[in-house]
């Protein structure tokens, strides 16, 4: 057993190989939450408007994609949009053409959908006063949202969010199965390459936990900034 | 949209294999639930450590890494079980026991969700009022039956809402099983999808399934919420 | 010894060699071949278990079943794991394109192969400026090809000939490859574990027999108007 | 009604469905008044203050804000609703409220809540909002604490804070809303002791208390509200020494 | 110490941590007899009732249960623990105690809760479980309230409802821990009465409690704890009418 694993972790190709990995997860993660965070603002804002016709179509958006498995979702977008008419003849294939693309899209769209949620309900506990004061201070609604509503949403999401981005970098595992070579991906090709599944899928279950802590440290890290004025003194 | 090209029945199939795998893990995601939480709690420091060491490694790792880990090296696991039984019994037991798609799948989706649920429980049991424990034990009740009897029922009105959370999350990542080749309604969908080169076709339908059993569920899960809650609500 | 059931690891799809019908149902060359096979040594079908191509070997190592029966080349580092029966059928390898790829000019071209297979090996050492693509399944691979995204594909040339059917747009681009042997070997064969020579002698011995008694024959005459018997 | 009264309300009514809580106030401040509302719990004093700032949207009457009249409309529903929103804007950043439970917005130190209106509504420079905040800060005896978030004072420094809020959006007219009342007892003084300062400086302001101590000698005027109606109005050695309502006698008599 | 004696507790100690809250309490319960425990708060009333059934283990002293002395042992982490389980359960099961918060188990109904211990620790039948609770309930004045849930129920009602609960398990001695004193001053009657009625019948109880109209009228042995020791103790009368030490004296005093 140990034979096996000094063969494997002497070979400078399987370090670059997971290095390569390594990187196209923590991009595949950084993006799709960037992509997703800011749809999320909008889409949440509108998800607590009281206009049925604002809020609806919002719902339905997050319903589905929490409804459905992301695996399904990615499938759909990966393998859909080579069916549209004409984009391969279209400057966007040069960008569809790669499976980085149709990933990420449905990676944000995903956490886009998730993301809502948690903005909307950390908006919707606003405390009701803190709001009035605003609006008897004389400021308008989109002072409010910018000023008020939306900071103080924002910090108190930061624990649910937290979550979120654990659970999206562990979702980006999925990619390996559209061609990317990303963590898992590597995990595979080493596999495949040295017939050795404990070596392979251990040593990068390794690395996403440390990634996991990694987030985790810098969560506590922000909460603790930007939730100081929720901690007990 | 109904003419699925002959590929109707196993993916209706498929469904099936999707529910029956999405219970059993459930099964034993409450199973070791409830035993991760009371570990956590228990008074023993070591079985603190080994609860915690098991939430703690089950979910910063994905679900995927665990599935190929467990499918693809679990056989080997089991194998050298028995290789080890074979040697000591000088080849007096000699089996083999198949570690199946099936098994691996369960296997890792209840672990998985055994350490979310551990934490589901282990809230769920601290907002029990300690007094009615208290009364309990003051009654002569055994342990056992002071968990069984008060503990457990009067955990479960706090626990239903993380329970009908894990599900949910749960059940959408059975669809995670096919691509370690259990040919439950995604893999059999995407094969269809890619023999026949049209992925709406196939994909949209399992989607609503998925989204009609999570909608069944909510009910469910409801009716289960007032039946947990009686003598809890204003009557 | 006497097999009272084998066994046989395959991934599938693989036409013509190995496929589902809409119905579930493996078929195909191997499958119809494997079952004469599995017949003439235990009176059974063979019990398949399909497995993707990169986990192929580690699960024959690890018992889920005993034999390989899809379409794996006899090469030398595979016989350093497993052993091989006698070979039952040789083919050649063939890029398919779309757009009328040239491996010999293969820089920056996303060219696709099976995971672990021979071809992925042939890729990775001789068209190194190109971007290699590799896939768990081939059928994957082939709607990537025809979707546009790899510029060309690297497969047993009947199985590329097969899973694009009627498509007219991407075709078999250069000449059939075959060479080096020490990547494609000699034919293909079933493998098993090392130590279980005494059924890969039987199965080698049911495979010469369906060879002569024609069954064999009237399987391929099935699936290929040319012969691939060796 | 004076030309130089800061506030002019008329004949305010307000409904929350069927329920009339207010049917119909007048009021009246001139610049330096300080009014107190009393009345007992649910006879209107909190519907009346939110209605003179729009918190709510009284049913019917008019508000006049330095002799600017409030317009008003009605919307597709049939409900009575602000005609022009930046106009009720402007007409807030001049009545500053103080609120019962301070609602001091919670993600901002006390320095961030009292310069966020200024710099964001009225558009002062950052550096001088902050040179007037610690003005205002001094003067409720709270600079000290300028970088402390509300959740880490008490409740009376968090009300003197909300105050030095209001007052650095240089009102018009300040309107507290049982500025003590959610305060425990120990606290009330210091908030009292800030408020009657800024009485003697002068600061028009409406009061709505069951601090009967203040309304009697801080005030210059005290409205009697009971059911929705002002029941006795008048200078508050008179009214309290002297009630002529029944209800008002009622009213007073446990407490003394 | 009697042979008769249902309960004998000697010289019972318990720390938390540093902190000795009983410092030697020694108490013998004949059959029949009420004993109250009075103390202010903090004296460990509490602590010593609850060690007395083992929901606290003491840190040293003995329990003897109707002539069997409860064994103990000392655990890996050095802490004193009851030896044997089964005699731990075996004992609770023959000293029903009455909570300050009742601790009524919530998930089920009054007629639940009385014959839920009977049937699973006593091992009695359903059906006489329940004739045996129709019984009981008529006794506290609940037999219409049986089907109720205890959060559909008054405090008073829900205390009474315990302790027909404790009397289903047909107990040799009552523990009693403030049962009035999370009710209302309208309930307190009514459970009262009830255990006035209990005692009347001869039922043994230790009863802790801080009306010391019941201490005095109802029982016949009063024990007045002061900082974990007994102060004072002896014939109710005796000790209210003529208390000697000093504490007991000013404990009294403010009452009366
Ligand atoms: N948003 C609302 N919807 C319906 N009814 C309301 C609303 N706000 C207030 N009311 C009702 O209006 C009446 C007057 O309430 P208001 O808060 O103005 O009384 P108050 O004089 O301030 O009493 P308190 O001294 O208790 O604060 C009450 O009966 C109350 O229930
Ligand atoms: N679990 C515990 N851990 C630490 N200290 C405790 C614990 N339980 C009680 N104490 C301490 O023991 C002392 C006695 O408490 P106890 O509850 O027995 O008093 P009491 O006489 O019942 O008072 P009260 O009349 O308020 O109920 C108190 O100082 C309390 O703080
Ligand atoms: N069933 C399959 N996918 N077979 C792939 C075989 C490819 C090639 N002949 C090899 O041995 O590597
Ligand atoms: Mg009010
Ligand atoms: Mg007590």
């Amino acid at each position: 057993m140990f034979d096996a694993a000094i063969k494997i972790f002497s070979n400078s190709y399987t370090w670059a190989h997971y290095w390569e990995g390594l990187v196209t997860t923590v991009q595949l993660t950084l993006l799709s939450l960037l992509v997703g965070g800011l749809l999320a603002v909008p889409l949440a804002i509108m998800r607590t408007s009281k206009n049925k016709l604002i809020n609806w179509p919002v719902w339905v958006f997050t319903y589905v994609f929490r409804g459905t498995p992301l695996l399904i979702q990615l499938y759909m977008i990966y393998y859909g949009v080579t069916l549209i008419e004409g984009i391969q003849e279209s400057f966007w294939w040069e960008i569809f053409k790669h499976a980085l693309y149709p990933t990420l899209i449905a990676f944000s769209l995903n956490t886009a959908a998730y993301t809502t949620e948690i903005f909307r309900g950390a908006i919707e506990a606003t405390p009701r006063g803190e709001i009035e004061a605003a609006k008897a201070y004389g400021m308008g609604w989109g002072l409010r949202m910018r000023r008020i509503i939306l900071p103080s949403a924002f910090r108190r999401a930061i624990p649910a969010y937290s979550n979120e981005v654990i659970f999206m970098m562990h979702a980006t595992s999925i990619a390996s199965l559209v061609t990317i070579i990303d963590l898992l991906g590597a995990a595979r090709d080493i596999y495949a390459k040295y017939y050795a599944p404990f070596e392979a899928f251990i040593f990068v279950g390794l690395i996403y936990l440390c990634l996991t802590f990694g987030i985790l440290a810098i969560f506590k890290r922000i909460e603790k900034k930007m939730l100081a004025h929720l901690a007990p003194r | 949209m109904f003419d699925f090209q002959g590929y109707g029945p196993s993916i209706f199939g498929g469904g099936i294999l999707t529910l029956e795998l999405a219970l059993l893990s459930l099964l034993l995601a409450f199973t070791l639930g409830l035993l991760g939480a009371l570990g956590k709690m228990s008074p023993s420091p070591v079985l603190r450590g080994i609860s915690s060491f098991y939430t703690t490694l089950i979910r910063g790792v994905p679900d995927l890494v665990w599935m190929m880990l467990l499918f693809f090296g679990g056989q080997i696991l089991v194998n050298t079980f028995f290789d080890f039984l074979y040697d000591v019994s000088d080849g007096e037991i000699d089996i083999f026991v198949p570690f199946n798609e099936f098994t691996a799948g369960v296997l890792t989706i209840g672990f998985i969700f055994g350490a979310y649920m551990a934490e589901t429980f282990r809230g769920a049991i601290m907002a029990v009022d300690q007094g009615q424990i208290e009364a309990g034990k003051a009654y002569g009740m055994k342990p056992m039956q002071v968990f069984k009897r008060i503990l457990f029922p009067q955990m479960m009105r706090h626990a239903i809402p993380g329970i009908a959370n894990n599900w949910q999350v749960l059940l959408k990542t059975t669809a995670l099983v096919s691509v370690i080749g259990l040919t439950d309604m995604v893999r059999l969908a995407t094969e269809a999808a890619k023999s026949t080169g049209d992925p709406f076709k196939f994909f949209i339908p399992v989607a609503i399934v998925y989204l009609g059993i999570s909608a069944i569920s909510d009910v469910i899960f409801k009716r289960l919420t007032t039946v947990y809650s009686v003598g809890v609500e204003k009557g | 010894k006497d097999y009272d059931l084998i066994r046989v690891g395959v991934d599938a799809p693989y036409p013509p060699f190995e496929y589902k019908a809409p119905d579930g149902t493996l078929t195909g060359f191997e499958i119809e071949l494997g079952n004469e096979v599995c017949k003439e040594v235990t009176g059974k079908e063979c019990e398949w278990v399909i497995q993707a191509w990169d986990g192929i070997i580690p699960s024959l190592l690890a018992r889920k079943y005993d034999m390989i029966f899809s379409s794996m080349s006899i090469n030398a580092e595979r016989m350093e794991t497993v052993l091989f029966s006698d070979p039952y059928y040789t083919t050649p390898s063939a890029f398919f394109s779309a757009t009328g790829f040239d491996p010999a000019m293969s820089k920056g071209k996303r060219v696709g192969a099976q995971r672990g297979t021979t071809q992925d090996t042939y890729i990775t050492e001789f068209l190194t400026d190109a971007e290699i693509v590799r896939y768990t399944t081939a059928d994957d691979m082939v709607v990537d090809l025809k979707g546009g995204r790899l510029d060309a594909m690297f497969v047993d040339a009947p199985v590329g000939l097969e899973l694009l059917g009627d498509d007219t747009e991407v075709k078999q681009v250069g000449d059939f490859v075959k060479e080096p042997a020490r990547i494609f070997g000699e034919g293909v064969g079933a493998a098993f574990r090392k130590r279980d020579t005494d059924l890969e002698d039987q199965v080698s011995a049911a495979l010469k027999k369906l060879k002569e008694n024609g069954t064999y024959d009237a399987i391929m005459k099935k699936y290929f108007d040319f012969d691939i018997k060796i | 009604m004076s030309e130089n009264a800061a506030l002019v309300v008329s004949d305010i009514h307000k409904k929350f469905g069927d329920h009339e809580v207010l049917k119909g106030i007048s009021l009246t401040a001139s610049k330096g008044d300080v009014i107190s509302l009393i009345g007992s719990s649910g006879s209107g004093k909190s519907t009346f203050l939110r209605c003179i700032n729009l918190l709510e949207v009284p049913t019917s009457g008019e508000i006049q804000v330095h002799g600017e009249n409030i317009a008003f409309k009605t919307d597709k529903r049939g409900e009575r609703i602000p005609a022009n929103s930046r106009q009720v804007e402007q007409m807030r950043s001049r009545l500053s409220m103080v609120f019962q439970g301070f609602n001091l917005w919670s993600h901002m130190t006390v320095m961030e809540n009292i310069i966020e209106a200024p710099i964001h509504v009225l558009g002062v420079s950052k550096a001088e909002a902050i040179e007037r905040a610690e003005e205002h800060l001094n003067r409720v005896g709270l600079y000290e604490r300028k970088d402390y978030y509300p959740a880490h004072m008490s409740g009376g420094q968090q009300q003197r804070a909300a105050i030095a809020r209001a007052l650095a959006m240089n009102p018009d007219v300040m309107l507290f809303d049982e500025p003590t009342s959610a305060l425990d007892p120990e606290l009330v003084g210091e908030v009292l002791k800030v408020m009657r300062g800024l009485a003697e400086e002068g600061r028009t302001m409406i009061v709505v208390t069951h601090e009967m101590s203040f309304a009697r000698d801080v005030s210059n005027h005290v409205v009697y509200l009971h059911q929705g109606v002002i029941e006795e109005q008048g200078d508050p050695q008179e009214v309290f020494t002297n009630p002529k309502s029944e209800r008002m006698k009622q009213f007073l008599s446990p407490k003394y």
